[in-house]
């Protein structure tokens, strides 16, 4: 299979070493050598896929590299291996790109903090999985991904063991994740089933030779929807969602690289990477676009009443991989990759940024306690700004044109996700600015000074440039990161990744064609942008409004409509709703019902009655030894007669 | 010219006798004679047999019946003095340390 | 009359074909001759010796008298393998019981010298049994076994409780003797003969008339009380546990295997009709009545009571069973019972210590560390009562119920094997308390005497070596099954019953 | 010797050398130490002989091997008949690779009677051995009956509180079943007259066993109670709680490590060798009760207070994962089975040393006892994490393989057992992680945690070999497969034959 | 006729006397009835022919035998045997089953015993007759019998001598 072996074995692998070296040796090593070896062996993946992209068009793509068999049981049978085209390559530059920086950043975020090794530790194994799941060259293989960046999720947000609210969101996240991974699984079920590989290019292959399950649900439109449940459980979309915010209990960088740029859109890859599978199956599209659209507007009307700084940082990832999935639900791939990606570079910095801020006000994250802080970061405050306008969806930074673009897609298909998009966009505009407001406008309504006490160091003040470089080449990249597209060029790059036999919506595109062909496509394509744009510029006065003119207002507000607000503030009580329809019901069940009924009360007490019942026979078997001389006797009689009797019936017939 | 069944049912009853009083007699020597009684029983129908079938060997295992029951009448004696020595009573009612 | 004047004395073959008897005999007159020679404290083990020098004695004699198989005084007894293997296992449970009192002597204070000569004279009867082809001879011999063991149970004359248990063992046995008794007459009037050859022939020969069903019930009675099986077990209880431990080890073994000999002997050679249905309800009540009365059982000697009941009646199956595997299966269950058994009981023997004062589960709690070896060697014992492989009691439930089931007794044969697992519990009851339990109050453990180390050591070896190697006994008890089987009324064979609806 | 020869002997020498051992230690003067090295050296020269096994297997080929066959009793006919396929050596070796585990982790842990210990150690080790190896039905029995003994002993003697009760619930309870398995084999000899399983096997499927017709349902039941009561399959499970928490260490890892997969093993070897039909037509409601102990076991688990109760019910609940797919009847399924049997005896044998080095320190398995301990002892909690994850079934760790395929195959037997299966991987993660927290996590609620000594040599001694087994059972799983697959296609033959017969008809 | 009337008489005495030593509540009573039912036994032998048999069932057992039982009732002087309930089991499950038996085989014996009669002194018992058998064929037995008797009489010195012993355990090793 391989023509020109890339080695991209090492990509992955390169992460791992260095984790190995920092979990094992780590404890004995001084901080600078393990942020070495953490940063170090990043890096060289980073290298290693720059070198890739070297070789890259070089290459006939699909580029597969098989290793050797992992597993093996009668005809079906799985190999190590790696997959390379555009998709992947895309995947595997945001990844290490954005990883690296935030490796960078975590060296200075994480100085102070103990257990050191072993957060690079975590981190590089994050890295590892992160990588192998892009590169997998079959469904299993980035199982092994899929499972494993959720360990790195798991670890990195119980990282803080002694806080129980850590712990728990950990613990919360690994769970849902699975609950997600349990789809992912029958899904794979089916189609080991029905293929009989797991392998992207067997199964691919067949499929393609499918046709489109335009009439109602069949195989495909199953797989499609358990994929897409998986796909849910790890990008945080509705109804699994609830892990991701409690995801911000771990350590900033943490919130950034995973639970912002790369891990949650893992689901969005994979969705991205089945497109056979969901271009046969419209339902299935349907199902992705509609929860995509639900998520993105549910989560940013949380995001909205959020206090805490990464909360709503969280509620925006949720509501931006809304969009993202919106994009893979109109079949239009690329533009949820393309906003996978600049999302990638604005969130990270908006993450990084808003570590900085907490690390600047020593540790606070609630924004009613910080403000005014322009003057005093300024680094931060410009770099936040970028990453705000480029997830408000300005032109022409990044977040405008994917977002822009998935709008568009979006319109095309439905005009009703088109309409909730652009309210969504809005809301996330508003938001943002709330956020930018609150943060940096105003005078400081905080304590830092005391609260710095533990910190160690003087007044608020600026992070360390080993934090700031990071942080700037973020703001860079949201500034630019949209222009890869402009020309459609992001899109030809990697339209090949995304060919298929067939499409769902090859009517709508057809129509589109027409449009082009009439000419008024551009002009419709530009009253959209301009929508979008109008959008985002309302959010931006609103929250000027409200937080900047008006600081009154919002209390009014919140008064005026007071259920609606107070359950917005609770996240609509989702958490507290599991809690009490499946938590609750199954542990207590579990302990009243099934273990101390069934097992300690049916089972082992029918079991021991039976003891005693023989317990009791045997005692009257007892009393028939009267100890009675004349008793024996009249037993011996009694027996006599009756073998006596037998005998000679016996005899008689 | 007695029919030989008759006999037999005779000594028969004395068995049954002899059964009869080892359940209700309560003194171990009573109970001991029941036995005896039981044997006589036995030796009578042994005797009748022999007769019938015109085979001594039945008298002669009568004369090897006797034997044992005057051997057992020694030690049943010997025991039940030994148990009257630790018990003072040879009511076998009376007799039942041993149970359970 | 003129054939018997020809030989009217018996030529030494018939000798040779009681030697073991004869040498019993002799060196039981020997041993009650020497006592009062010798003085009061040193007897005890100068008497013992000369028994055990007579029984090793009557063993080799039993061996020799293999060479010269055949019949002895005109038709009394018959030497055949059948009669061998039981002689040799009469006589060397003998030996073993005999070197287990040596220690129980001393300590209980008993008169050695009826002791030993009784066991010797109560062997001597024993082995008549087993070779015995008349029935006026059986009786003899069973009334010479059972009136010593009605001795032999009173020895320990200040307790009470032994005195007992020899009284009821004595009115009891006597009752079922007559019962025995009754029987022979009956087949006597039923067949006119008082031999079991001519019975057999006989009953081969014509159609079977009632008067032998009743015959066999009633010596059924008989013989069933003195080999424990339901519903004439009752005595058995009350009896061990009065009884002086090694007694009960040599009355709960020699007697039985001799008696089982004479009902296979009266079942198979006299091929007695209509058995079957007989024996299977008896031994489906006795496997239950002794397992069941045993799981709550405190007291070892009753427990092993108990369970001697029970194992009476796994053999009993046996005699269910289709002759050509019934009878070797029932004589490689005796030997193998036997020996674990004895084992057994020489145990408890040892622990009861003087007056038997500790023979409760209590007492043998933490045996496990008070002295290992004995508890290891009891386990073994035990384990091999459970009927857990490579022990002689595995290979004797086996042959039991392969010959069952293939003479299609599922019935039984589940019975059976459900039985022998609840069976499990009370033994392991007693394993359980030697090892897991702490000892309430310190129990005085004597090292174990030579004489009992070498009984121990003899019963252990050859429970295990039944259990590994059975091959070469069973192929014995095969032969002799076909001798016995050669018998001129063999030929009906026995109708295959199946398991009750 | 050559090879060759020893191919011949090895077995033997396999199965024997912890007898040996145990028979020389009655010799050996009380000195703990020298008990302990001895101890020590035999099972690792075990285990070292052992290795011979996968070095000469001859993989590919789907017989059994290193065959040694020779009449011991004439009558009945029993033969001393030993030889492994893909399935048993493999179990094989996990004991091996198990015994010198626990030797080590009852180095101090054992202090009085030590002697006793070590010699129903090894004597266990020999039974255990012996039920893999033996081909023999009365042999199998033997040994399978061994086991019992010095398990009940260990738990009876060296366990904790209520060890009394555990100890003789266990013997009880497979003790009473495995009789119905005796009287099984027992009914098999009877009709083929021979006990080695090849023979009886070929007698059954040439149809050469009179009345097998009719007796085979209560046959294949006879052998299947008393392998669901050493499975333990769930109604009669409960034995089994008890049993963990009372043994000492050692003794529960094996008996959760190789005592358990005994009953798989037998379902594997004789239900489905000896009755494959029986088996098709059993597999609904049996597998309906692996779903039940996959389900319910994990969420018994869950609520456990106590950390070794926790894992005994894990372990039922993974094990319903292996009758699962053994009654699934494909290949996926079995080789998935037998790959969770060895995974869980890794895994879960790690997981109760890792308990038994908390109850060393604090005598108690309470779960609420603990908290934080990540704090004073790290590399504990690094150990028992990495643990915890193979468990949970993280790929590249050894419980991921086997869990997905057997599910895989249970799916393509029928879709309701794979989802209700799979179910399973959402509540082990519950479960072991929520016990993971209360444990580890949080801040130290007890004074007495605060200065818990982090692991010794000898403990990281007996850890390390187990998790590194079983990281590469879950990056090389083919090693193990490779052996075992031809195995599985062997086991299935009579499958397919059923299949093309349903479909004749 | 004869016969008819003797057997008749004497099967009633012994059958009465059997009754009577039931009834009876003194030992010794019983045994007189005993030796009466024995007594008549004789004569029933004599009917029968079984001259030696008869002689000896007097001479042994009427004489012998029940003097050791008048003996021992005299030793120990058993007065009275009072009527205590030891057990209900005797009299509600064993008379009945005695009652159902002992029927069952009457019933029997009448049925399927044949019904030919024996006449007076059918088979002539006589010693002369006896003799060789008992030392010709039956040698082995008669002598056995000699161990029997052997260990009777150990068994009643062992058994019924005092005990001229020091409490227990004293000399008991521990």
């Amino acid at each position: 299979m391989t023509q020109t072996a890339l080695h991209l074995w090492l990509i992955p692998l390169l992460p791992l070493l260095g984790a190995a070296i920092n979990g094992l040796f780590g404890r004995r090593f001084s901080r600078p050598t393990v942020a070495a070896v953490g940063v170090g062996f990043c890096g060289a993946a980073f290298a290693m896929v720059l070198f890739v992209l070297a070789r890259f068009f070089a290459l006939s793509l699909p580029h597969i590299e098989t290793y050797a068999t992992w597993l093996r049981a009668g005809s079906f049978q799985v190999d190590y291996g790696f997959y390379l085209d555009e998709l992947s390559m895309i995947m595997l530059l945001v990844v290490t790109g954005v990883g690296f920086l935030i490796h960078i950043y975590s060296v200075g975020y994480m100085w102070e903090e103990g257990g050191f090794y072993r957060f690079f530790c975590y981190l590089n194994v994050f890295m590892f999985f992160m990588l192998t799941l892009v590169l997998a060259h079959s469904y299993l293989v980035m199982f092994i991904g899929w499972e494993g960046v959720g360990l790195a999720s798991y670890l990195l947000i119980g990282f803080w063991f002694t806080k129980d609210s850590a712990a728990s969101a950990g613990k919360k996240a690994f769970i849902v994740n699975r609950i997600g991974d349990f789809g992912f699984l029958i899904a794979l079920f089916l189609l080991i089933k029905h293929f009989g590989s797991l392998t992207f290019s067997q199964v691919f292959a067949s499929i393609s030779q499918l046709p489109v399950e335009t009439a109602g649900a069949g195989l495909l439109t199953t797989i499609g929807i358990l994929l897409m449940v998986g796909a849910a459980g790890k990008s945080a979309q509705i109804p699994l969602y609830v892990w991701l915010p409690d995801a911000m209990e771990g350590p900033t960088p943490v919130s950034a690289l995973i639970h912002a740029a790369t891990m949650v859109t893992a689901g969005v890859y994979m969705v991205a990477r089945s497109h056979l599978i969901f271009d046969r199956a419209p339902m299935a599209l349907t199902v992705v676009a509609v929860i995509g659209t639900l998520t993105a507007f549910y989560a940013a009307t949380i995001g909205m009443a959020q206090t805490d700084i990464k909360k709503v940082l969280a509620y925006s990832t949720i509501s931006q991989l809304g969009y993202m999935f919106l994009a893979c639900g109109v079949a239009a791939y690329t533009a949820g990759i393309f906003h996978l990606m600049t999302h990638a570079f604005f969130k990270g910095l908006l993450f990084l940024a808003a570590g900085s801020v907490i690390h600047a006000v020593g540790g606070e994250q609630d924004m009613r306690k910080m403000g005014g802080l322009r003057s005093k970061i300024p680094w931060t405050f410009w770099t936040m700004t970028m990453g705000t306008f480029a997830i408000a969806g300005f032109p022409p930074l990044a977040g405008f044109f994917s977002k822009d673009e998935i709008l568009w897609q979006a319109s095309r298909v439905n005009m009703a996700l088109w309409g909730v998009g652009e309210f969504t966009a809005f809301l996330t505009s508003f938001y943002m600015f709330r956020l930018w407001f609150l943060t940096f406008f105003g005078e400081y309504r905080g304590s830092a000074e005391e609260s710095h006490a533990h910190a160690g160091h003087g007044a608020i003040h600026e992070s360390p440039k080993i934090m700031l470089i990071p942080l700037v080449i973020l703001a860079i990249l949201s500034v630019v990161g949209g222009w890869v597209n402009i020309g459609k060029n992001f899109e030809k790059f990697l339209e090949p990744a995304f060919r298929s036999g067939s499409t769902a919506y090859t009517l709508t595109e057809s129509a589109a064609q027409a449009g082009k062909a009439v000419g008024e496509q551009g002009s419709t394509e530009l009253l959209f942008t301009l929508t979008s744009v109008l959008a985002a510029v309302l959010g931006l006065l609103l929250a000027w409004l409200l937080y900047k003119s008006h600081p009154e207002l919002p209390a009014k507000i919140a008064a005026a409509l007071n259920g609606l607000y107070t359950a917005v503030v609770n996240k609509y009580y989702v958490d507290e709703l599991y809690a009490i329809l499946f938590v609750k019901p199954l542990v207590e069940g579990s302990r009243k019902i099934l273990w101390q009924g069934i097992d300690q009360g049916l089972i082992d007490d029918s079991i021991n009655d039976m003891a005693d019942g023989a317990r009791k026979v045997s005692d009257t078997f007892r009393h028939m030894q009267s100890g009675n001389v004349r008793s024996y006797a009249g037993w011996i009689a009694l027996g006599a007669a009756g073998v006596i009797a037998y005998m000679i019936w016996i005899a008689l017939t | 010219m007695v029919p030989l069944p008759y006999y037999l049912v005779l000594s028969g009853i004395l068995f049954a006798c002899g059964v009869t009083g080892f359940l209700i007699k309560r003194n171990v020597i009573a109970i001991f004679m029941s036995i005896e009684l039981m044997l006589n029983g036995v030796n009578l129908s042994f005797v009748a047999f022999a007769a019938h079938w015109h085979a001594l060997s039945g008298q002669v295992f009568v004369f090897f019946v006797m034997v044992v029951a005057a051997a057992e009448a020694a030690v049943g004696l010997a025991i039940i003095i030994a148990v009257y020595r630790t018990r003072e009573t040879l009511n076998v009612d009376q007799v039942n340390l041993l149970k359970l | 009359m003129s054939a018997e004047v020809m030989q009217s004395v018996p030529v030494a073959a018939d000798y040779i074909r009681i030697l073991p008897e004869l040498v019993l005999t002799i060196f039981g007159v020997v041993v009650m001759v020497v006592e009062p020679l010798i003085d009061e404290n040193r007897n005890q083990q100068t008497l013992g010796t000369i028994a055990l020098i007579g029984s090793l004695g009557a063993i080799a004699a039993s061996f020799y008298q293999a060479g010269y198989p055949g019949l002895a005084f005109w038709n009394m007894v018959k030497v055949s393998n059948f009669s061998v293997f039981f002689h040799v296992l009469v006589t060397t449970i003998a030996a073993i019981v005999i070197l287990t009192s040596y220690e129980y002597m001393s300590v209980q204070r008993i008169r050695a010298g009826e002791y030993y000569g009784l066991i010797l004279f109560g062997t001597v009867g024993m082995c008549l049994m087993s070779s015995a082809m008349e029935l006026v001879l059986i009786f003899i011999s069973l009334e010479i076994s059972s009136i010593s063991s009605y001795i032999l149970a009173g020895f320990r004359r200040r307790e009470a409780s032994s005195s007992e248990a020899s009284l009821k063992y004595f009115l009891l046995g006597s009752f079922a003797t007559a019962f025995f008794l009754y029987g022979i007459a009956m087949m006597f009037g039923a067949t006119g003969s008082t031999n079991i050859d001519k019975i057999s022939q006989v009953l081969a020969s014509q159609q079977v008339p009632v008067l032998v069903d009743v015959g066999i019930a009633l010596m059924f009675i008989g013989l069933g009380f003195k080999v424990a099986a339901a519903p004439f077990h009752v005595w058995t209880p009350d009896v061990y546990e009065g009884a002086p431990a090694p007694v009960v080890g040599f009355m709960s073994t020699a007697p039985k295997a001799a008696v089982f000999a004479v009902l296979l002997r009266i079942f198979f050679e006299a091929n007695a009709p209509g058995r079957i249905w007989l024996i299977w309800v008896s031994a489906a009540l006795s496997m239950c009545l002794g397992n069941i009365a045993a799981l709550v059982q405190t007291n070892v000697k009753r427990l092993l009571a108990y369970s001697s009941i029970a194992h009476a009646g796994y053999l009993l199956i046996a005699y269910a069973t289709a002759p050509d595997l019934g009878i070797s299966a029932a004589m490689f269950y005796t030997a193998s019972y036997a020996a674990m058994n004895v084992g057994a009981f020489a145990v408890v023997s040892h622990l009861a210590n003087a007056g038997e004062r500790y023979v409760t589960l209590d007492d043998y709690a933490g045996l496990g560390q008070r002295s290992p070896i004995l508890a290891a060697t009891l386990t073994i014992f035990l384990l091999s009562l459970i009927g857990i492989p490579v022990t002689g009691g595995f290979f004797a439930k086996f042959y039991v119920f392969s010959a069952a089931l293939k003479s299609n007794l599922v019935g039984l044969t589940i019975i059976a094997v459900i039985n022998s697992a609840v069976g499990a519990y009370y033994y392991l009851r007693v394993i359980v308390v030697m090892y897991m339990r702490e000892e309430r109050e310190s129990i005085p453990v004597t090292k174990i005497p030579f004489a009992l180390g070498t009984a121990l050591i003899i019963s252990l070896a050859a429970t295990i070596y039944l259990g590994v190697l059975p091959g070469r006994v069973l192929g014995y008890a095969q032969r002799a099954a076909g001798e016995l089987m050669q018998a001129p009324a063999s030929a009906a064979s026995v109708p295959s019953v199946t398991a009750p609806k | 010797m050559s090879t060759t020869d020893l191919n011949s002997w090895i077995l033997t020498l396999i199965t024997f050398i912890p007898l040996g051992g145990a028979i020389l230690l009655i010799f050996i003067p009380r000195r703990d130490r020298d008990i302990r090295v001895f101890a020590l050296v035999t099972s690792l020269l075990a285990f070292i002989l052992s290795l011979h096994l996968p070095a000469h297997f001859e993989r590919g080929q789907s017989g059994f091997q290193f065959d040694v066959n020779a009449q011991w009793i004439a009558s009945p006919n029993i033969h001393y008949h030993m030889a492994v396929d893909g399935f048993s050596m493999w179990l094989v070796l996990l004991t091996t690779f198990l015994t010198p585990l626990c030797v080590l982790i009852s180095w101090n842990s054992i202090h009085n009677r030590v002697k006793e210990f070590f010699i129903l150690l090894l004597i266990l080790e020999t039974a255990l051995i012996g039920v893999f190896t033996s081909l023999d039905l009365f042999l199998f029995y033997f040994f399978w009956e061994a086991t019992l003994i010095p398990m009940a002993l260990l738990i009876g003697i060296f366990g904790h509180e209520r060890r009394v009760y555990a100890a003789v619930k266990f013997f009880l309870y497979t003790m009473v079943a495995s009789v119905f398995m005796l009287a099984a084999i027992l009914w098999l000899y009877a009709k083929v007259g021979s006990f080695d399983f090849v023979m009886v096997q070929d007698a059954i499927r040439n149809g050469q066993v009179p009345g097998f017709a009719t007796a085979a349902p209560w046959l294949f039941l006879g052998f299947f109670v008393a392998f669901a009561v050493k499975v333990p399959l769930f109604p009669v499970h409960t034995w089994l709680p008890d049993a963990h928490v009372e043994a000492p260490t050692a003794g529960s890892v094996l008996l959760a490590g190789v005592l358990l997969k005994m009953g798989t093993y037998g379902m594997l070897r004789f239900n489905l060798g000896l009755f494959p039909e029986q088996s098709q037509r059993n597999a609904p409601w049996i597998v309906t009760l692996a779903l039940i102990g996959i389900i319910y076991g994990a969420l018994v688990a869950m609520v456990q207070p106590n950390m070794k109760k926790l894992i005994a019910y894990s372990s039922i609940s993974h094990l319903g994962f292996v009758v699962l797919g053994i009654f699934s009847f494909t290949s996926a399924g079995i080789n998935g089975a037998v790959f969770v049997m060895l995974a869980h005896g890794v895994s879960t044998g790690a997981l109760f040393m890792l308990a038994g080095v908390l109850h060393e320190r604090r005598h108690t398995y309470e779960i609420r006892e603990f908290g934080g301990l990540a704090t004073p002892m790290p590399i504990y909690a690094a150990f028992f994490l990495f643990i915890v994850l193979s468990s949970v079934g993280l790929p590249l760790l050894n419980g991921f393989v086997g869990e997905f395929l057997v599910l895989s195959g249970a799916f393509r037997a029928r879709a309701l057992y794979g989802i209700l299966g799979a179910t399973g991987v959402i509540w082990s993660a519950c479960y072991l992680l929520w016990m993971y927290q209360r444990v580890f996590f949080g801040k130290i609620t007890h004074e007495m945690n605060n200065t818990l000594p982090d692991l010794t040599g000898l403990e990281r001694a007996a850890l390390w070999p187990a998790a590194v087994m079983a990281l590469i059972m879950g990056v090389a799983p083919l090693i193990w497969l490779n052996a075992i697959d031809p195995a599985v296609q062997n086991a299935l033959v009579p499958f397919g034959q059923l299949a093309a017969k349903a479909v004749g008809q | 006729m004869i016969h008819w009337i003797i057997f008749v008489v004497f099967g009633a005495i012994s059958v009465a006397g059997a009754i009577n030593l039931l009834a009876q509540r003194h030992p010794i009573n019983s045994a007189l009835s005993l030796i009466a039912v024995l007594a008549s036994l004789a004569v029933e032998y004599l009917l029968l022919g079984a001259e030696f048999v008869a002689a000896i069932q007097v001479i042994v057992y009427a004489g012998a035998i029940m003097v050791l039982f008048v003996f021992t009732i005299m030793l120990l002087n058993a007065g009275e045997e009072e009527r205590t309930r030891g057990s209900r089991v005797a009299i509600l499950f064993g008379v009945p089953g005695m009652l159902v038996g002992g029927i069952l085989i009457a019933w029997v014996l009448l049925r399927y015993s044949g019904t030919q009669s024996v006449e007076a002194g059918a088979l002539p018992g006589s010693p002369a007759v006896i003799a060789p058998l008992l030392f010709h064929d039956f040698l082995l037995p008669f002598e056995v019998t000699s161990v029997l008797i052997l260990i009777a009489i150990m068994g009643a010195v062992v058994l019924a001598s005092r005990e001229p012993s020091p409490p227990p355990g004293e000399r008991g090793r521990v």
